[in-house]
């Protein structure tokens, strides 16, 4: 008869009944929590590492990066007449090792998370999709 | 009476077996007569990998070996890296290290609470549960860059010092916190059915759990008083005022509320963490990188070329990560890439006790123990 | 002002039948069509014709209410755990359970290999109709009942059981462990919570002398002292709880969800089941959800009376049926809605739990119940 | 005096010599009385077994056992040192029954023969994979592929013909 | 903090005030585009005009778009960001989807949640063959779209895409939960899209 105890009384699920209660009608500070992505969008910090971004004028094309990911994800192709990395956003592991090590502080991630397609050759970012031009002022 | 024996297979793929654990299970009728744990679906060879890549490239293939609390995985590693080369940390990231890894441990326990909640079929505690986790992930996101995969902790220091307006939230974080354990409470631990479907279920004893190997979260609610931070202290650990959680009963109740008490421990070190924080700016590890000659002594990471050999030697170092204890063992044989590097995860030696803590139970309990056990199969697996 | 006149209790409606062929009389249209089916000698199709009418609306109504008991669940659920539930399809999500609807008749149709084809294919359906059937002698609201049997309760009571025969061809056609188990779990369950249900409405039929559900409704109008409703859970307040009980068993819901029991087993005895048969099951579930919650109404809480509907003036007295069927409504809506709180609340017991609970605790406490009830019965204290 | 050292004093003839793992004691034991010194180190309170390392060296494999005590709060680790050509060593299981999957691993993955563990099969990987991923002379580009077979267990097969829709 | 102001940023947050950027779809109309309803009817008259298998068409797939159920899945680190997406702050049951079903059965949708390792292949794929049609996947990171991390690995599978057909690709190691919704919306656009029977090969 283990399975008789005091706790017949319910008061623990009676507790609980008022917690959820207070819940369903947003008593003291439990408000909903929903961000509704495609119409508000949660902040995303600066630090965020999403898909990379190199600048044009600043990436000298060394391969450090190639060298030190861990992944064999970046390869530097060539692009115009100079030479880039090119991201493989499908094996990336975003772990922002890259950028720790490119010389020229070229190499950064942005915030930009939107990166779903329809095909695995898609995933692959050349060069025209990642250079940017730093703004002169 | 006798009666015919039912072979069930649960696992790979059922919704209680946190990923991807398969029990072979020889049942008569409701009860377990015996139970095989097959594991392996998850394994990715993360032990070769250490052996392929630069010390600092295997940092972030241990963000995905537990990836619910992927710091101290991180920290485990890089202690070890640290304790081969003899490499000094400034103490503002040994505190941030510290902070990130508590942070963790409530990320943790709130996950593996929940899940255990969710199998037994509540599901409102594992909503509200990631509703306090997606506030810390947001620190995470704050701090460096990823919500779960980190990167973060590297030898010699962290990645980067916090950034501004990051305590303030910390704050906010850890007041709110404290009045959502209050609501968990309310909602499970008084929940009578909840008390008939852990107590005196899956029941170990101190001995019997160290004989097992087990360590964690699921050794103290055996009565086991240990906790590496406390007896075997790293970091700051020895500095910081906090109690170890035990429970006395082995049961399957005793270990949900060792992790109950854990998180209120771990709020009360990030308080002191917050408050003793050494106020001395780091330097960020890519300018650091940039111009070694104007770095501080109190750099982030100190100097960190980007081939780093440690000399040759093997360490086994360990650390209490929230699922136990969790060791790397890493051999150089001073070259860039470590000869050998073992894992001693806390879900592995966990999950051996498995098969004689479920004997002659129902399968409900079977899923109720393995809750509790708190394992990620990428912890078990590798 | 004859339409008034019938309203003031002057003439009373057996079913709906009576009062449709008195609202086509009024209008003056009975008698024309009336002729014209005597004409070929075919009265009794007109009979047939206005019956089946009376059935597809109460279908309609049934699938409708089905359909928004199921958005009412993910919202009452999503209330609960702080978020939205469904939002994008239709204001508020309310076209989801449609857009659901649709989607599974477009699905395939699977039919395992080494399932038996008949049985497998039988089951739904067995299922879904006599979960339609339970309505017939459910009063909706004065003279909104299809047919006053005279054994409504024992009718009830009776469809009920079919279900379980309809989950064990279920679980055992499908040729899956898991099925078995669950269908084997739920049979287990149901036989043993049908008797306290049974007995607990037993004690309400001792109260009203008559198994007629439109006899146990009336007599529970009019109040004491003025002010309290006369229903039976004031009476009744054992036989309440323990029908409250076993009658959230009987509809397989948390804490007590053993047919599906997600976590353990799965999907339970419809793991196999794709497409529109499953839909059959879901559609099921929720009409059991409905019709077990008006039960409980129509024994405990009064049925469709008010309180003081007698006080109203009679100038009002042609929204009788309007009130009453609001009332049966409303009362439904609350105990469904204590059943989807209560789901979101606590665990799930284990199947050995359950079973003790229901032959140690409900069957003694329900015989008790009766004898009580019988013996103040007997004195007169009723 | 260090426990390693204590271990030596306890079984001087097993024990071939003791040294520093980084900063833990540790003991390079005969592999013949490998469960002899375990036996005696639980005796004298190293009740934690930690952790089981195979490591191959190319010329021969080394078993590490990291072992605590609960008791003293201390360290100790045994090395044993096997053959490449018969790495066999007893098995710890009649002592710990945590070593029961920490051997199997090592079995798995480095391809160690535990003598007298009751079970001594594959647990990472299915059974029938080819070779032992952590030796050094793993063949890396050889794929393997799985299938599963007639009771829910996992069969390889070198090809994955059934298995893949495009190579 | 960064040197030369290289960094970039799409949104320049000022992380002490961290507030939701609110975009509320503005008319009516605009609300009943998001449904799919609209899309869907213009998509189905491009490709086929307004006939009635088109008419069928249409309210097929906006059903589907809809009422996407994934089958409860997780294999890795993905999956935990998949429990994330069906939590309070994501709530992926705005778009219907939070009927996570544990039997293939009945779910038409397949998130890849993780690494696939050789000795899992066999099982997912047994996993998709056995939900009933249509069906579709996703593979969410980049283990399941490549091999990611563990493509080197001995025991990894070098993307999901080799054994069953995958509709959509999510990089990331894991995605967040925003980058996993935007994923559920491309895939909603490509439903949208199909013609009638496109998942049983009768046209298109």
């Amino acid at each position: 008869m283990t399975w008789i105890s005091k706790d017949w009384a319910m008061g623990g699920i009676i507790k609980g009944l008022i917690v959820t209660l207070k819940h369903v009608f947003r008593v003291g500070n439990r408000p909903t929590v929903t961000v509704q992505y495609p119409y508000e969008k949660m902040p995303v910090h600066p630090r965020f590492r999403g898909l990379h971004a190199i600048d044009e004028d600043a990436c000298i094309g060394c391969g450090i990066c190639e060298v030190n990911c861990p992944n064999s994800t970046i390869t530097i192709v060539k692009h115009n007449t100079r030479w880039y990395p090119q991201v493989n956003m499908g094996m990336c592991l975003f772990c922002g090792i890259c950028v720790d090590v490119c010389p020229m502080n070229a190499m950064k991630m942005t915030g930009n998370y939107e990166l779903a397609d329809y095909s695995r050759e898609s995933l692959i970012y050349g060069p025209d999709r990642l250079l940017f031009k730093k703004e002169v002022n | 009476m006798e009666s015919d024996e039912l072979f069930i297979n649960m696992g790979p793929v059922h919704p209680s077996t946190h990923g991807v654990a398969r029990f072979k299970l020889r049942m008569d009728g409701e009860s377990i007569k015996e139970c095989t744990p097959v594991i392996g679906y998850l394994h990715r060879g993360t032990e070769k990998i250490g052996e392929m890549k630069t010390y600092l490239q295997f940092i972030p293939y241990t963000d995905r070996l537990d990836y619910i609390a992927a710091f101290p995985n991180n920290y485990a590693y890089v202690k070890a890296v640290e304790e081969l080369a003899g490499i000094e940390v400034p103490l503002r990231a040994e505190y941030i290290r510290v902070l990130t890894m508590e942070l963790n441990r409530i990320v943790n326990h709130i996950v593996s609470i929940g899940s255990l909640l969710m199998d037994l079929g509540a599901a409102t505690m594992i909503m509200w549960g990631f509703r306090e986790r997606e506030n810390a992930l947001q620190l995470f996101e704050m701090l460096c860059g990823a919500r779960m995969t980190f990167n973060y902790i590297k030898p010699g220091g962290v990645r980067e010092d916090i950034p501004d307006g990051f305590i303030p939230k910390l704050n906010e974080f850890i007041k709110d916190m404290e009045k959502r354990i209050v609501d968990y409470e309310q909602l499970i631990n008084g929940n009578e059915i909840f008390h008939m479907r852990m107590k005196n279920i899956g029941v170990i004893s101190g001995k019997d759990a160290v004989n097992y190997g087990w360590t964690g979260p699921t050794l103290r609610g055996s009565g086991v008083d240990y906790d590496l931070r406390k007896y075997e202290p790293y970091s700051i650990y020895p500095d910081l005022d906090f109690k170890v959680c035990v429970r006395k009963e082995g049961d399957s109740y005793a270990r949900f509320i060792v992790r109950m008490d854990e998180m209120k421990e771990s709020l009360h070190i990030l308080r002191q963490v917050v408050d003793n924080m050494p106020a001395t700016k780091l330097i960020s590890m890519a300018e650091y990188g940039i111009s070694p000659m104007t770095g501080t002594p109190t750099a982030v990471s100190t100097y960190f070329p980007r081939i780093f050999t440690p000399p040759a030697g093997e360490v086994y170092s360990r650390i209490e990560a929230p699922k136990g204890e969790l060791g790397f063992y890493v051999v150089s044989d001073g070259t860039t890439k470590p000869y050998r590097v073992k894992i001693r995860s806390p879900s592995f030696c966990n999950l051996t006790a498995i098969p004689s803590l479920v004997k002659g139970l129902k399968i409900g309990d079977l899923i109720a123990a393995f809750g509790t056990i708190d394992v990620v199969l990428g912890d078990v697996d590798r | 002002m004859l339409f008034l006149a019938m309203w003031t209790g002057d003439i009373m409606f057996e079913n709906t039948y009576e009062l449709i062929v008195f609202i086509l009389n009024f209008i003056g249209i009975y008698d024309p069509i009336y002729n014209v089916f005597e004409m070929f000698g075919l009265e009794y199709l007109l009979r047939i014709i206005i019956v089946l009418a009376e059935i597809a609306a109460l279908f309609v109504f049934i699938l409708l209410t089905v359909m928004f008991l199921t958005w009412m669940e993910r919202k009452v659920v999503a209330m609960v755990q702080a978020r939205y539930g469904p939002m994008v399809t239709g204001p508020r999500g309310l076209l989801q359970p449609v857009m659901d609807g649709v989607k599974l008749i477009g699905k395939e149709d699977i039919i395992p290999a080494k399932a038996d084809r008949w049985v497998f294919t039988l089951a739904p359906f067995l299922i879904f109709i006599p979960a339609l059937l339970v309505f017939i002698p459910l009063p909706f609201g004065e003279s909104l009942i299809i047919s006053d049997l005279n054994v409504g309760l024992l009718y009830i009571i009776a469809i009920s059981a079919i279900s379980p025969i309809a989950i064990l061809m279920a679980g055992w056609a499908s040729n899956n462990k898991y099925s078995l188990m669950g269908a084997i779990r739920a049979v287990a369950q149901d036989i043993s919570y049908t008797i306290p249900l049974a007995l607990a409405a037993i004690s309400v039929v001792l109260l009203t002398g008559s198994l007629s559900t439109v006899d146990i409704v009336t007599a529970q109008s009019g109040t004491w002292f003025g002010f309290i409703p006369k229903w039976f859970i004031f009476l009744q307040p054992l036989g309440f709880i323990l029908f409250l009980i076993a009658s959230i068993a009987e509809m397989g819901r948390i804490p007590f969800d053993f047919q599906e029991s997600e976590s353990e087993l799965v999907a339970g005895f419809f793991t196999e089941y794709s497409g529109m048969k499953f839909a059959m099951f879901f559609l099921a579930e929720y009409a059991h959800l409905f019709s077990v919650s008006a039960i409980v109404v129509t024994l405990f809480l009064g049925g469709w009376s008010v309180p003081f509907l007698s006080s109203i003036p009679a100038t009002f007295a042609v929204l009788i049926p309007i009130i009453s069927l609001a009332a049966f409504v409303i009362k439904t809506y609350v105990i469904i809605f204590f059943a989807m709180w209560l789901r979101d609340t606590v665990p799930r017991m284990r199947i050995d739990q359950l079973l003790n609970i229901g032959w140690k605790i409900m069957i003694p406490l329900a015989l008790l119940n009766l004898l009580a009830t019988a013996i103040l019965l007997t004195a007169g204290v009723f | 005096m260090n426990s390693a050292e204590e271990l030596k004093n306890l079984l001087p003839g097993s024990v071939i010599s003791t040294g520093l793992q980084l900063n833990k004691p540790m003991a390079v034991v005969k592999k013949e009385d490998l469960v002899k010194a375990a036996g005696k180190a639980k005796e004298i309170g190293f009740d934690h077994l930690s952790v089981i390392t195979g490591i191959d060296y190319r010329d021969h494999f080394e078993v590490i056992y990291n072992f605590f005590s609960y008791s003293k709060k201390q360290n100790l680790a045994i090395k044993v040192n096997l053959d490449h050509d018969k790495p066999e060593v007893d098995s710890l299981t009649s002592l710990w029954k945590g070593a029961d999957w920490l051997e199997r691993e090592t079995f798995d993955l480095v391809g160690i023969k535990f003598i007298g563990h009751p079970n001594l099969i594959r647990i990472l990987l299915p059974d029938g994979w080819n070779g032992h991923p952590l030796r050094k002379d793993y063949d890396m580009n050889t794929e393997q592929f799985v299938t599963i077979g007639d009771n829910g267990d996992d069969v390889v097969s070198p090809d994955g013909t059934n298995l893949l829709r495009r190579k | 903090m960064e040197k030369g102001g290289i960094r970039v940023d799409p949104v320049t947050i000022d992380t002490t005030k961290i507030k939701h950027t609110k975009k509320q779809p503005v008319t009516a109309l605009e609300k009943l585009n998001d449904t799919g309803l609209i899309s869907t009817l213009l998509a189905a008259r491009e490709r086929e005009g307004m006939i009635l298998f088109s008419t069928i068409d249409q309210v097929f797939n906006w059903a589907r778009l809809s009422s996407l159920w994934p089958v409860t899945s997780g294999l890795a680190c993905c999956a935990i960001e998949m429990m994330a997406v069906a939590m309070a702050h994501h709530d992926i049951a705005r778009f219907g989807m939070e009927i996570f079903r544990a039997s293939p059965r009945q779910a038409d949708l397949m998130f890849v949640a993780g690494t696939v390792t050789k000795r899992m292949a066999p099982r997912v794929k047994q996993l998709y063959e056995m939900m009933p049609d249509p069906k579709w996947v996703i593979a969410v990171g980049g283990c399941a779209s490549t091999g990611g991390p563990y493509h080197e690995s001995y025991s990894v599978l070098k993307g999901v895409d080799l054994i069953i057909p995958v509709d959509v690709y999510i990089p990331g190691c894991p995605p967040r939960p925003e980058a996993w919704i935007y994923g559920v919306i491309q895939l909603r656009e490509k439903i949208k899209n199909q013609g009638y029977g496109a998942k049983w090969g009768l046209n298109k």
